[in-house]
């Protein structure tokens, strides 16, 4: 479906365009600086702290989320042919 | 004393939730039957312990249902109700027994639909709160519709779904007309009421007479269609002929489009913006459709069809007369709502029985049937006699109430209308001539007359047509004070 | 410092790029990848935005996003896999078995 | 003692025949002779009581019987019997008595004979109560009940097309008279309320009392119509004529009357000829006092009533039907009637006298006429006088009973003395007051249309009587006397036909002119007159000799050319009476009054083409209500293909959709 290509540009660029007019029309409430030691940039030891701690609940269900798709996405890739 | 208003509506509808689950024919007959003969009895027993001479609402009973709307559920019967719920329940007993001895699918179905549409009819006719007016208002349209649908003719799907459509968009008008002046009144006064004498009672201080128009008319709207009035009629051809005899009846006792005129829209006309020019909108509307009926009635060739047509034309007394906005114009109108509900039946049962016996309603396939059907000429000459005015019968009463008295104010109109007494009497005794009499057609085999059951039923209501058109002051007087009411209202307002 | 805005702006040339791929491919495995593409611009607007606040819990969304976005990929391509089983083919439009 | 017994027993003069309608129409199939002994019994009861009130009455007429009782409203239903309600009371109780003894035999063959007598019973009481009404709207209701029995003894034998047919253009006619009536009447109820100011307790609103007190102030009310200035009571009483004319089957209306023959002969005597039909005039009769006040109304009925006089007559003289004849001399009659009430703008209250004394006799005489034709119809089994002849030889009786009947109808007897047919005298006094209506007013065209129609009516009834009774039978038929049931009342009302007049004539006009000066109501006609412009002058009987002679030569003539044609058969017709004669063939077409009513005007007209405009703007009118349905289908049907099931297409709108959203927004935000 070659021919249908012109509105779905059309409307991507109407996006983009909308889009990126308000990110730039808007001010927004940043820092002026990035924090964090500027020695050690990594901040890996902040994201695991948040996600067993704060994040823990959602973390468990993500979990359980994944190893769902998981078993779904083999029986289903599987197939019923091939057994 | 009985809580007789509130008894007229759940006998009819407790008989006919049983009546749906019975199983067998006789059972549902039988049901239906004694449901609709305790309903008569209660009618009767109404009618018994009812003044005639006062317009006040009797038998009134009132319980508060949502009082943050200020919804009730109140009831009551007053002179304008009362004759049409008497119509009502003499007429379905005697339609039960006419159908008695015909064979149809789920027979429990059909007469717990004829009950339940008594039952809704007669709870439009009691409702003194809009909010229960309106739900039996709208109850009424299932009946009808599964009538039509399940037991008519060939193009029933058509006609019921057009019926439908066409009275519920008209009642939805109705209903936003409802609601202005619900919420009209709730802003001017505070309180919330959806009671019908209470709202019509502040509709006079209203400001706005853009805003009483637009109320006005939008309720009237659903008033005149389900009258119904030219132009708005085009369902009742198509209706009437499609429903199977007892539809058809049930359709001709639905008397709640004239009832809500009297109740709802006369009592607010004289305070409308421009009462002159609504009261030549119904004149013209009333004789336009006298005249309209009668002459399309003239070139049918489906005897159910010129019927219904007649049934238009007689209407249109109900609309001249409400509009003549004299006592006796008015009662004449009411008078007409009760005699055409008679008159109607007798005809539209003649037109089924001689659909069932010959099948077919052509007119021009007929003829000569008085030769094999004698019984039912009688009776059907009785109906159209008193369909085309002749004097004796209640229809004459009617008519001559309505034309004599609505002269006053409406002269033009009123000629139209006398120039179509010839026009009435042509198209029906032409069809009596083709049909009835003249010599058999044999082709339409050997026919048998009408049975026992029929000729009671049919007999009976004839009777009644002729006993009030000798004596019609029993059902007269309580229109006469009621319509006194009303017009007084409008006689102070100087209109 | 890069602004913010910039950021932002990537984002959504991200994001209208895969839309645009997603509007104009039939093929449900370009479509998936499409889709891919979006949820990434989003997932490049959390850790821009957690960067540009001083918090990490957008950075934390980010990494479940991704992780949903694997299993969501897993799930997408194995339904594929039994469509084209069925049909010998994945073009999404002429699929219409449940259309109307 | 008697007066009050017989005033309590006036209600039952409509009362009996209506009890004997209701037991004869569900019992008669059970009885002999179809249950013809109640209606019989019922009606000579009537006859009894009508009888001695007349015959106390005339020794007082002031005391006039009135009683009321209200019916609905304001209106009321009740008896009054006058002079002018008496004579008609026993007339048609005997008229109708006599009748239904004849039809005992004459219906005997017949199967539908419960159906008869419960019918015409029920017409005896209807039009009893016509007679007896004190209030113009029981006057209308009975009007219209026998109306409707006229329509169902017309089509008593409803299996022939031709006896449906005319019974319903019978029904249909009278129906437009009926209906102007009736507007009569309701102009006059919405005037009689607007100047009684409303409705005032103890009085009931359309009582010929209350509508005579206000005659003055509806001749006051003036309408305009076309730029005219026409009083009100014109209006009214032109509109009562209007139903006169329908029912008496006056011109242009009457063109009913003749189809109705195809009832039973003993229908036509009763019905259409001595009872019903004489309603009209009957009603203008009543209401006399109002078409005296209003300007012009008798002037129209004069006119009408003696055009009509003249156009039956040309008609009769042409028919070979029997019974069609004397339908075209009931009409002729009629009009001479009317003509005779027209004339009351001059010769003021006699007209009523005169107009009704002819009345009666025509009852008499035309009844017999019917019933005699009916015993030749009965035993020789046609109706065609073409085929007849020569029957007088083996039905004596009958052939001197029409005979005298003839006589009678024709107006034989010799002026100035006292000698002479009933319808002599009734006849006479009619021409007589045209000739002085003319003499008065210069205008001699009643006269001349009364004088034409003297002619032809002996001449078409002679012209009937000889090619019926003498000659040789021109068909082979097998007749034979009628029997006694049946003579008897023929011998009975050749007696009443032959000296009823000369008897009574002075007396019954006097007693008539009592109508309306009496206890129940008290009017001055001259005053009334004045109010109409009318201006009345002496009576009749000093005329010219050649005018008092003038009727009986023409009559004479009349007799002698008949004569001479149909019994010597020393003239020919020959060319004269053949379709190729314009004259003849228009009056054998009868002016083509079938071709110009019901074809041209009803089916033309009002079927073809009003009725048929409408029919289309109903199909219009449901066309646009379809439509709406049509339209919302056929839109849904194409917007729900914007549901293509395809996700891109979605993702598309939903896209396209945040992005103009946003602008919106935006614009909106920045209006605001």
């Amino acid at each position: 479906m070659q021919t249908n290509r012109l509105l779905p540009f059309l409307v991507s660029l109407l996006f983009v365009a909308v889009v990126v007019i308000g990110a730039f029309g808007t001010s927004w409430n940043t820092v002026s600086e990035l924090p964090g030691n500027p020695a050690d940039q990594s901040n890996i030891e902040g994201i695991g702290m948040l996600i067993f701690t704060q994040y823990a609940a959602p973390f468990e269900v993500l979990s359980v989320v994944l190893l769902a798709s998981l078993i779904g996405a083999i029986y289903m890739a599987k197939g019923e042919g091939n057994k | 004393m009985l809580p007789v208003a509130s008894l007229l509506i759940l006998v009819p509808l407790i008989f006919a939730a049983v009546t749906f689950l019975t199983k067998t024919k006789g059972q549902a007959a039988g049901l239906g039957f004694t449901g609709s003969l305790a309903t008569l009895g209660l009618a009767i027993y109404a009618y018994l312990n009812f003044e005639s001479s006062t317009a006040a609402m009797q038998f009134f009973e009132s319980m508060t249902w949502i009082p943050s709307l200020g919804v009730n559920y109140s009831v009551g019967i007053d002179g304008i109700s009362m004759p049409l719920i008497l119509l009502n329940a003499i007429v379905i007993p005697l339609l039960i027994l006419y159908s008695w001895k015909e064979d149809r699918e789920s027979p429990n179905r059909f007469y717990g639909l004829i009950l339940t549409m008594e039952a809704a009819v007669i709870g439009v006719f009691v409702a003194l709160d809009f909010v229960v007016f309106y739900i039996f208002w709208e109850l009424t349209l299932i009946p009808l519709f599964f009538m039509v649908n399940i037991w008519g003719g060939e193009k029933r799907a058509h006609a019921s779904y057009k019926f439908f459509i066409y009275t519920h968009v008209a009642s939805l008008i109705m209903l936003l007309g409802i609601f202005g002046l619900f919420y009209a009144s709730w802003q001017q006064t505070g309180i919330p009421t959806f009671g019908i004498r209470e709202l019509i009672a502040q509709f006079q201080f209203f400001e706005s007479g853009l805003l009483k128009d637009a109320i006005f008319l939008s309720i009237i709207f659903g008033f005149l269609a389900k009258l119904p009035t030219f132009p708005f009629h085009s369902w009742l051809p198509d209706a009437y002929t499609e429903a199977p005899t007892a539809g058809s009846v049930l359709f001709i006792l639905l008397k709640i489009g004239g009832y809500g005129l009297f109740r709802i829209s006369l009592p607010m006309l004289p305070n409308t913006g421009n009462p002159e020019l609504m009261i030549m909108m119904l004149g013209m509307l009333g004789s336009f459709s006298i005249l309209y009926g009668a002459l399309v009635a003239l070139r049918q060739k489906d005897l159910k069809r010129m019927i219904a047509y007649s049934s238009l034309s007689h209407m249109g007394y109900v609309i001249l007369g409400a509009a003549g906005l004299v006592t006796l114009s008015v009662s004449g109108a009411m008078f007409q709502q009760f005699s055409h509900g008679l008159i109607m039946s007798i005809l539209f049962m003649s037109a089924g029985a001689i659909q069932t016996s010959t099948g077919t309603r052509i007119i021009n396939d007929l003829g000569g049937l008085a030769k094999k059907m004698p019984k039912l000429t009688v009776v059907m000459m009785v109906g159209f006699m008193a369909s085309l005015g002749l004097p004796g019968l209640t229809g004459f009463i009617a008519e001559f109430l309505v034309l004599a008295f609505s002269y006053a104010r409406l002269p033009g109109f009123v000629l139209i209308a006398l120039l179509v007494i010839v026009i009435t009497a042509a198209y029906h005794l032409w069809a009596m001539q083709r049909a009835m009499f003249g010599v058999y057609n044999e082709k339409l085999g050997d026919i048998r007359d009408i049975n026992s059951m029929q000729v009671f039923s049919m007999a009976a209501i004839a009777l009644l047509v002729l006993y009030f058109g000798l004596n019609p002051s029993p059902v007269l007087n309580m229109m006469i004070s009621n319509s006194e009411a009303i017009v007084s209202l409008a006689a102070a307002l100087g209109v | 410092m890069i602004p913010l805005v910039f950021y932002l702006g990537l984002s959504a040339l991200l994001f209208s790029i895969g839309i645009y791929g997603v509007m104009t491919h039939k093929n449900g495995i370009r479509m998936i990848m499409c889709i891919e593409l979006m949820l990434n611009s989003a997932n490049l607007n959390l850790v821009a935005f957690s960067s540009y606040t001083g918090t990490l819990n957008g950075q934390v969304f980010a990494i479940f996003s991704i992780a949903l976005a694997a299993a969501e990929a897993a799930v997408g391509f194995a339904i594929f896999m039994a469509i084209y089983r069925m049909h010998d083919k994945i073009n999404l439009d002429e699929l219409k078995i449940l259309r109307w | 003692m008697v007066k009050t017994a017989l005033e309590e027993f006036a209600f039952l003069i409509p009362i009996l025949p209506a009890l004997a309608f209701v037991i004869t129409f569900f019992f008669g199939k059970k009885m002999p002779a179809g249950g013809a002994i109640f209606p019989i019994l019922a009606i000579a009861g009537s006859f009894v009581i009508s009888f001695m009130i007349t015959l106390r009455m005339l020794g007082n007429p002031e005391e006039v019987i009135s009683q009321s009782h209200s019916w609905f409203a304001v209106l009321n239903f009740g008896v009054l019997i006058d002079p002018l309600a008496a004579v008609m009371l026993s007339m048609v109780s005997f008229v109708s008595l006599l009748i239904h003894i004849y039809a005992v035999s004459y219906m005997s063959h017949d199967p539908g004979k419960p159906r008869y007598f419960a019918e015409t019973a029920l017409f005896t009481a209807a039009m009893l109560s016509l007679v007896l009404s004190d209030n113009i709207l029981q006057f209308f209701v009975s009007w219209e009940l026998v109306g409707l029995c006229s329509y169902l003894l017309i089509g008593f034998w409803f299996e022939k097309p031709s006896a449906a047919a005319a019974a319903k253009k019978a029904f249909l006619t009278t129906r437009v008279g009926d209906v102007m009536f009736l507007t009569g009447i309701i102009i006059l109820t919405s005037d009689l309320l607007k100047l009684a100011g409303g409705f005032q307790d103890g009085t009931y609103l359309l009582r010929f009392d209350e509508i005579f007190s206000y005659i003055p102030q509806l001749s006051a009310l003036q309408a305009n119509i076309f730029g005219f200035e026409i009083s009100h009571l014109t209006i009214i009483t032109l509109l009562f004529f209007g139903g006169a004319i329908g029912k008496s089957g006056q011109f242009p209306l009457h063109v009913w009357l003749p189809d109705a023959m195809e009832g039973p002969t003993t229908v036509s005597a009763l019905i259409h000829a001595a009872t019903m039909v004489t309603a009209g005039v009957y009603l203008v009769a009543r209401t006399f006092p109002m078409f005296i006040a209003a300007p012009d109304s008798l002037m129209v009925v004069a006119y009408l009533g003696g055009f009509t006089a003249l156009f039956a007559g040309t008609m009769g003289i042409v028919m070979n039907d029997l019974k069609r004849v004397l339908a075209y001399s009931t009409i002729s009659q009629l009009g001479y009637m009317m003509l005779g009430l027209g004339l009351g703008s001059v010769i003021g209250l006699e007209a009523v006298g005169v107009s009704i004394f002819h009345l009666i006799n025509h009852a008499f005489f035309k009844a017999l006429l019917f019933l005699c034709a009916g015993s030749v119809i009965h035993a020789v089994g046609t109706q065609d006088m073409r085929e007849l002849g020569g029957v007088g030889k083996v039905m004596p009786i009958t052939a001197v009973t029409m005979t005298i009947a003839a006589l009678s109808l024709a107006g034989f007897g010799i002026p100035g003395t006292l000698i002479g047919t009933s319808g002599f005298f009734s006849k006479d006094p009619i021409i007589e007051a045209a000739y002085i209506f003319g003499e008065h007013s210069n205008n001699w065209i009643p006269y001349l249309f009364s004088i034409a129609a003297a002619f032809l009516t002996s001449a078409y009834i002679f012209r009937l009587i000889f090619m019926t009774f003498t000659g040789k039978p021109r068909s082979n038929y097998h007749g034979h006397e009628s029997p006694a049931i049946m003579t008897v009342p023929l011998a009975i009302l050749a007696l009443f036909a032959l000296v009823f007049g000369g008897l009574t004539r002075t007396g019954f006009m006097a007693f008539l002119e009592e109508t309306f000066t009496n206890s129940f109501v008290n009017l001055n006609i001259g005053n009334l007159a004045g109010i109409g412009r009318n201006e009345l002058i002496g009576t009749t009987g000093n005329e010219p000799l050649l005018i008092l002679w003038l009727p009986l030569i023409v009559a004479l003539a009349g007799l002698a050319i008949a004569f001479l044609i149909y019994y010597l058969r020393v003239v020919k017709l020959g060319p004269l009476a053949s379709m190729k004669n314009p004259i003849y063939r228009l009056l054998y077409k009868r002016y083509y009054q079938h071709e110009i009513y019901t074809e041209f005007l009803s089916l033309g007209i009002v079927y073809g083409v009003i009725a048929f405009l409408t029919q289309v703007i109903d199909v219009i009118i449901d066309s646009i209500v379809e439509a709406f349905g049509i339209i919302t289908v056929g839109v849904s049907e194409e917007l729900r293909k914007v549901q293509t099931g395809v996700v891109q297409n979605y993702a598309t709108a939903v896209i396209a959709g945040v992005g103009l959203l946003i602008i919106l927004v935006k614009l909106i935000m920045e209006v605001i």
